[in-house]
């Protein structure tokens, strides 16, 4: 074999799980290397297969993965346990420029796991808010019970400008409800021109969520949004992430939306 | 080239083995046709096709070996047999207009046979009248007999002629032969009583033996026509099966009118996301009790039918 | 006397002839035959011309209407013997001249061999005939052979020639009923057949006739339906048959019912023994009856030669082809 | 109806009842009138039918039928007892003619049930026995349970020249074993032609027995048969015992074998 | 006229409802035919018949309304016909020699089908070869694939083409249209396990719906020929039936042989009392395990093939 | 150079070849097509000339050789990955114009589309091809349009005329291995197809080309089997398998396999979502892929026009006529 394979992964730690929902835990993952919000890293268990999975925190000796059960992988990475090793290979894609959103009114919508990949541009911007204009973060889930990241929620409910919105709750839920499109309206834009939109979530959300927005007078220039597809590889070979002539994988997953509204499937 | 290979397939073209190159399916409703029309036929596979013909397992011919481009030409050679057949056609020189509902098929019946109870062929365009052109994949054939030579137990719908003997029993000479007949060929529903015939109108089959062996005309038949329609037989690769009898003593327009009906049943619960779904297997997911209730609607039997409560077909499962 | 009546005419007078008479003449039964859709030509009472098929042979023949298939000779209540009522109304036969001469033949056996039969003598004693004209020969017909094309023995001739109806009245008793002009014409018959049967004398059978492998053919060839006998004119056997009624066993009746020498059971006996197992025998039995036997004992031939055995047989086995064959048999013997 | 109906039978009293076998008996009738023996009379029971049975016995007052249980009729005649009434029509045929055998060698030969028919003629015989240049009686049954006439045989067999035979039997029968035509040739005839031979009994038996005589010099004209045959009628309209020309309920059932011998079924 | 019936029939004529009526009845061995021939049937329909012609139910052209004092005329026509479909002939000029043993039916085969296993017409003419002209009374049908359009499953003898499907996992990319067809269509002997595909061989009737289906020729047909022998299924009055399977994975020879064997097999069992006994009747009274110890008299099986120990028909009887 | 040589001696050389080469032609595969009774025509490895394939297309393209269907990444020893070992021979593989330029596309994307594929590159590294010429266009094929009907981009050049072989030895390496005399020569390769391709210009291609009604025909008519990518000699998507070896559980592979942008499943995504469920939504993302956003991306056309989708899809779908409608759409907007 050559000597450098790139679909050879790489030993990782688990240093620490947090559950979120019955289903959703955040792994957080020994790791040294340079990583940027909105990457991802194919994680992958022998003889169960590989996912992409995005950072959802980054630090000095770790990263995290937020990981949602939904298959063959994540069903057995969920069996885990501190101290137990899977292996990954990343960072891939793009990830958010922090430096395109700095000194502008930066709003995040995030819809669902959408949270994961902003989770590490929230957390730079809530260590150094005075870089930014304004921050609003707007964040739906389908229920209370999928909420992921409560705690972090709770603090930055504190010091943060922050909708946190359920698509549907039985009647004693106290919180708000409606998709976060119906709350877009509610985020105050001082001005249009500098604003920095962060839009992650399903595909439907982020379509309206978008839409919303340019409703709004937000130029396409001023959004971002972080694009999920099937990506088997990471490293622009098994097609499956291609849109038109963009690799999701390579190109991505981040995109401008005056890049990403030409995008098709 | 692009083919649209459901317009051909529609238009009774086959997509065959032998890539761009298609058969055209002449179907002859009840079986029968004019001497004259193998002209044309014989034209079309000399000068289109390959030479050959095959002779189809519903009583149609195949002539092989067309060019895929060539199909507009053809219709329009085929066109006086389609039209001498009466078949029902949208658009002259087009072809046929929907292969689904697969060609009537007919024994020879009695305009030959001495033993068919009816004119098979004659009923079979009736019907062709009645439920033609239509995509809907459904089997239909016609026998003049319970001997069953068209083999109408293999199809969805089979027709089998039905006569109901009428005993004189002042002309009745005690010879036997119908007791005798009857038992070896048939059902054995006569006995002897007496000197002069019993008939046990459960057993009796209609099959006209009594009639056919009687020397003295003391069995007739009944000026009345009557059938008997067994229903969801077939073969393929699940489940062959036999059609089970649905009505016995049933009447042509009733036949007619129960057919028709199954199309609107079809058309209510088909699964269209298959290529295509036969109406067995359509019965198979609603229960032959939802089917029955369809297809008897508006239907007005006489009293001398006999309609089952319940079927449960058998059959071979794979 | 010789008439012209018009049809319309003819029927009042059949109308009036009904009060006094049973009028039986071919009807074409329509889906009656024995195959599907197809018309049984039998003997029908009538009451117009019109229900009459003149253009066609029946399938029976008339004998049904004087010597019944079914017959009841007594009723029996417990031990009593009771003879069925009599009928009261006499009989009009329309049929043809072989017809006719096979009533002689059925008057040969029921009145003269032997003692009298007395219902068939009933029947006999009001039957008067009335004679179809036949304009052709049909299929199978040998009449000319068998010398039964023409008859004078009859009541009434009738001839329709479109809208009239010609009418030979010999009987003066039904002068009372035709009235119609005086027009003399001929009743039609046919001068000869396709099918011309030789007729072996009777020195030229051989005495062991039984033996000729003739015969052997038909072993395989007839199925002993029996319908060659029971649409012959001229077959006259019958068996009789005692039955308690289902409904009330004390009572019941004798019948007497057609038989047929070729149909398995004719030959048996109490005690199981019978006679002329081989199909082939009794196609002999049959045949020798009709141009030999019959002949040896009454002095004329039994068969009239209507043909109707060979349009009815189901399996085409022709009565005249093999009495020429056995015309041919006496001739290489001779 | 006409005024004779000679289908009608007439009423008939059982006088007596002789039981030969387990199913053959003997019934002697009330009747006044000519009777020949070797004829015969349509016996009938209304809803029952009609069966021709010969007569097995001629007296002044009576005439007896023997008969054998084989059909619907004869089955149930052996369920009356004596004193019931059945009905007779009759006497038909040509029956035995006395004077044809006059002053011969007379040699009856029967076979089962052929000895009823005879059994008149042997009665005659045997009480004027003066009249006949001599008597031979041979007698064959299927076994010894099938003997008729056991009483009138022990008789016979003590004033006539009698051979009785039994076509097979157990070990221990001690009587004559074989066919009758197996003791054709025990009888002695004086002069062949003077002699009378009656044969009567099964159509085989008839058949090998007459070839048996004929072999032995008797001429046909010496030979006398009678025929059973269907009689439904007795008076030659049924057909059903037609043979040629010949009906043998008119013109038989007893025929000189010179006549017989060109009669085909 | 004297006919003497048995000899028209044996001929191939018919003795038909319209007295001294026949009805040729041209056969057409596996159903295929060079279309030239159509013009003799044409001439004989016209001239001597009624001008038409009826299809048959078992592959054929029936010629109605022939004078049966033409039945000469008409053999001496219909000869190059009868050379040319290689019908075994006793006597040139004579017509058929035999028409007790049915036409050999067969479905379109893999000359035009997709479905097809082989090539029935070829197929039908080598048995053919080997048991005509006969007057047993015995029906053979092959058909290309399970579908049975032919409906071998009412014959005595049913030849339905198998294949032994040859799995190249190598080449299998997992898309499980295979399993989606097989399941659908067919008998659902395909599992998807790790993603490749395990074929239960006990399940599978090699439809070859998977070989058919897949992308990439990771499923392929064996070099070999299999068939499927379905053995004395039946139409008529008493018991219509399926024919049960005999013999699966069996090989072309063996069925051969088996058919030879069959016709030793009826004539040593045959009621010669009846006017035709049927071969599946004469099973019936001899028992299966009989007939299967004649049946397989020096056949030589492949290890393949799979014999029925014993065969308990169903059907309809009444 | 260019020489003849016996094609006695050519297989000789082959053999010689054997020796460090794994020889790969298309070789027409009896009893192994679609259908009964027919070939397949594919890649096999192979020992002598008579083997190959010349004068029909192949059905599947040579992209199998060097870019195996089912290609194992990994062993799995427990929880250890273990590279497969490496092939040790070399590979020559015969093929057309049209799959040399295949070739190409294959080493865009698995070479210079982001990382290098190692498992490819290492084949790559070893493979050399023999370039068949075509003597003329097969149904479907449409190079000329695609301008990829001619190459010189071979090791070898084949020309088998006759009984001798003539050859174009491009390659020194080669020289090594055949010994004739030389001969100058012309490969062949068509000039025209009866397929003419008119591709739309990138300017031609609407921005919602998605919603155009064109693509709609074929959510109907194709039934989305993937025949069309699996014998594109371009198509290069695959998919990861992970698993466990069925005899022992604590081993296992991870392999990748072919995969089809139009086969369903091939944009699930974990938790259900997925794309372009309208098959004609497929078929849109691959023609344009062929014709428009690769060349976007890349600068050059990702079809080469062989026509082998033509040719397989069982739903007689041509790819060229899309193409072509495609372009009249573009002229239309235009």
């Amino acid at each position: 074999m050559i000597d450098t394979n790139v679909y050879m992964p790489i030993k990782s730690n688990i240093m620490e799980i947090i559950q979120h929902t019955d289903v959703e835990y955040t792994f957080r993952m020994a790791y040294k290397g340079e990583v940027k919000p909105g990457q991802f890293f194919e994680v992958s268990i022998p003889k169960y297969g590989e996912c992409p999975i995005s950072v959802s925190g980054i630090g000095e000796e770790f990263i995290d993965f937020t990981i949602r059960r939904v298959g063959k992988v994540t069903d057995e990475l969920h069996k885990f346990k501190v101290g137990d090793i899977f292996f990954i290979r990343g960072p891939y894609g793009n990830g958010f420029h922090m430096d395109d959103y700095k000194n502008k009114e930066v709003i995040i919508v995030a819809g669902g796991s959408g949270l994961a990949p902003v989770k590490g541009i929230i957390d730079i911007i809530h260590q150094q808010p005075k870089d930014y204009e304004g921050f609003n973060l707007l964040v739906g889930f389908k229920s209370p019970d999928d909420i992921l990241f409560k705690e972090e929620l709770k603090i930055w409910n504190e010091d943060l400008k922050l909708i946190l919105t359920v698509d549907g709750a039985k009647e004693d839920y106290r919180g708000k409800v409606g998709l976060v499109t119906q709350y877009v309206d509610d985020i105050i834009i001082k001005n249009m021109d500098n604003v920095a939109i962060i839009i992650v979530g399903p595909p439907m959300m982020m379509k309206f969520t978008v839409e919303a927005f340019l409703k709004r007078g937000v130029a396409c220039e001023n959004i971002w949004v972080s694009y999920e597809r099937k990506m088997h590889c990471g490293i622009g070979k098994c097609g499956h992430c291609r849109m038109d002539d963009t690799y999701i994988c390579l190109d991505g997953p981040v995109f401008n939306f005056s890049k990403a509204k030409h995008l098709y499937d | 080239m692009d083919i649209n290979t459901k317009k051909v397939t529609k238009n009774a073209y086959r997509i065959t083995k032998q890539r761009y190159k298609t058969a055209l399916r002449v179907r002859v409703p009840g079986g029968r046709l004019k001497a004259e029309y193998l002209e044309i036929l014989q034209k079309i596979a000399d000068e289109y096709g390959d030479g050959d013909l095959h002779l189809t397992t519903r009583q149609g011919f195949e002539i092989t070996g067309i060019d895929m481009d060539k199909i507009d030409e053809v219709n329009a050679i085929i066109q006086p047999v389609i039209e001498g057949l009466e078949i029902n056609q949208i658009n002259p020189n087009t072809g046929y207009t929907a292969a689904g509902t697969r060609n009537i098929c007919a024994c020879i019946g009695n305009r030959v046979c001495p033993k068919a109870q009816y004119e098979t062929s004659g009923f079979a365009k009736r019907i062709e009248q009645a439920i033609f052109p239509n995509d809907f994949h459904v089997k239909v054939a016609l026998t003049g007999c319970p001997n069953d030579c068209i083999k109408v137990r293999m199809h969805d719908f089979g027709i089998i002629g039905m006569t109901l003997p009428q005993y004189d029993k002042q002309r009745c000479v005690s010879c036997g032969r119908c007791v005798e007949k009857c038992t070896k060929l048939s059902t054995g529903a006569l006995t002897m009583e007496n000197y002069k015939v019993t008939r046990e109108h459960d057993k009796c089959i209609g099959c006209g033996e009594c009639v056919l062996n009687c020397p003295t005309n003391a069995w007739t038949r009944n000026e009345e026509k009557f059938y008997r329609l067994a229903i969801m037989g077939r073969t393929g690769k699940k489940n062959p099966r036999l059609a089970e009898d649905f009505i016995l003593w049933i009447d042509e327009d009733s036949i007619i009118k129960i057919i028709k009906n199954t199309y609107d049943y079809i058309g209510e619960y088909i699964d269209r996301s298959l290529p295509k779904e036969h109406i067995g297997y359509i019965v198979d997911r609603t229960g032959f009790i939802e089917y029955k209730k369809w297809a008897l609607k508006d239907v007005e039997l006489s009293p001398m039918a006999k309609v089952a409560s319940n079927i449960y077909w058998g059959g071979i499962r794979y | 006397m010789k008439i012209e009546i018009s049809k319309e005419d003819f029927n009042k007078s059949l109308h009036r002839l009904g009060d006094e008479y049973r009028i039986y003449a071919p009807v074409a039964m329509a889906y009656k035959g024995t195959f599907s859709d197809t018309d049984s030509i039998r003997y029908k009472e009538i009451n117009t011309l019109d229900e009459i098929e003149f253009n066609l042979k029946s399938h029976f023949s008339p004998k049904e209407v004087i010597l019944p298939i079914t017959q009841v000779l007594f009723y029996f209540t417990e031990d009593q013997y009771k003879e069925p009522e009599t009928e009261k109304k006499k009989l009009l036969v329309f049929l043809r001249a072989c017809d006719i001469h096979a009533v002689k033949r059925m008057d040969q056996i029921y009145l003269e061999n032997g003692q009298r039969d007395p219902y068939y003598q009933e029947v006999r004693d009001t039957v008067k005939f009335v004679l179809i004209g036949c304009e052709k020969s049909y299929r199978n017909c040998f009449c000319v052979s068998m010398g039964t094309n023409k008859t004078e023995d009859y009541s009434l001739g009738i001839k329709p020639v479109g809208d009239q109806v010609l009418l030979d009245i010999k009987d003066e008793e039904l002068n009372a009923y035709f009235f119609g002009e005086e027009k003399d014409f001929e009743m039609n018959y046919v001068t000869s057949n396709d099918i011309k049967v030789l007729i072996p004398e009777p020195h030229q059978i051989a005495k062991d006739i039984a033996e000729a492998p003739l015969w052997r053919e038909y072993d395989e060839r007839c199925v002993a339906c029996g319908k060659c006998n029971f649409v012959c004119s001229t077959c006259t056997c019958f068996r009789m048959q005692d039955i308690f009624y289902k409904d009330n066993e004390n009572n019941g009746e004798r019948r007497r019912v057609w038989a047929s020498c070729q149909v398995d059971g004719y030959t048996d006996m109490a005690g199981g023994h019978s006679f002329r197992k081989r199909h082939g025998d009794r196609m002999r039995y049959k045949v020798l009856h009709k141009v030999y036997d019959y002949n040896k004992r009454f002095g004329y031939h039994m068969c009239v030669g209507c043909g109707r055995c060979d349009d009815a047989c189901p399996q085409y086995i022709s009565f005249s082809t093999c009495v020429n064959k056995l015309h041919d048999l006496g001739k290489e013997e001779r």
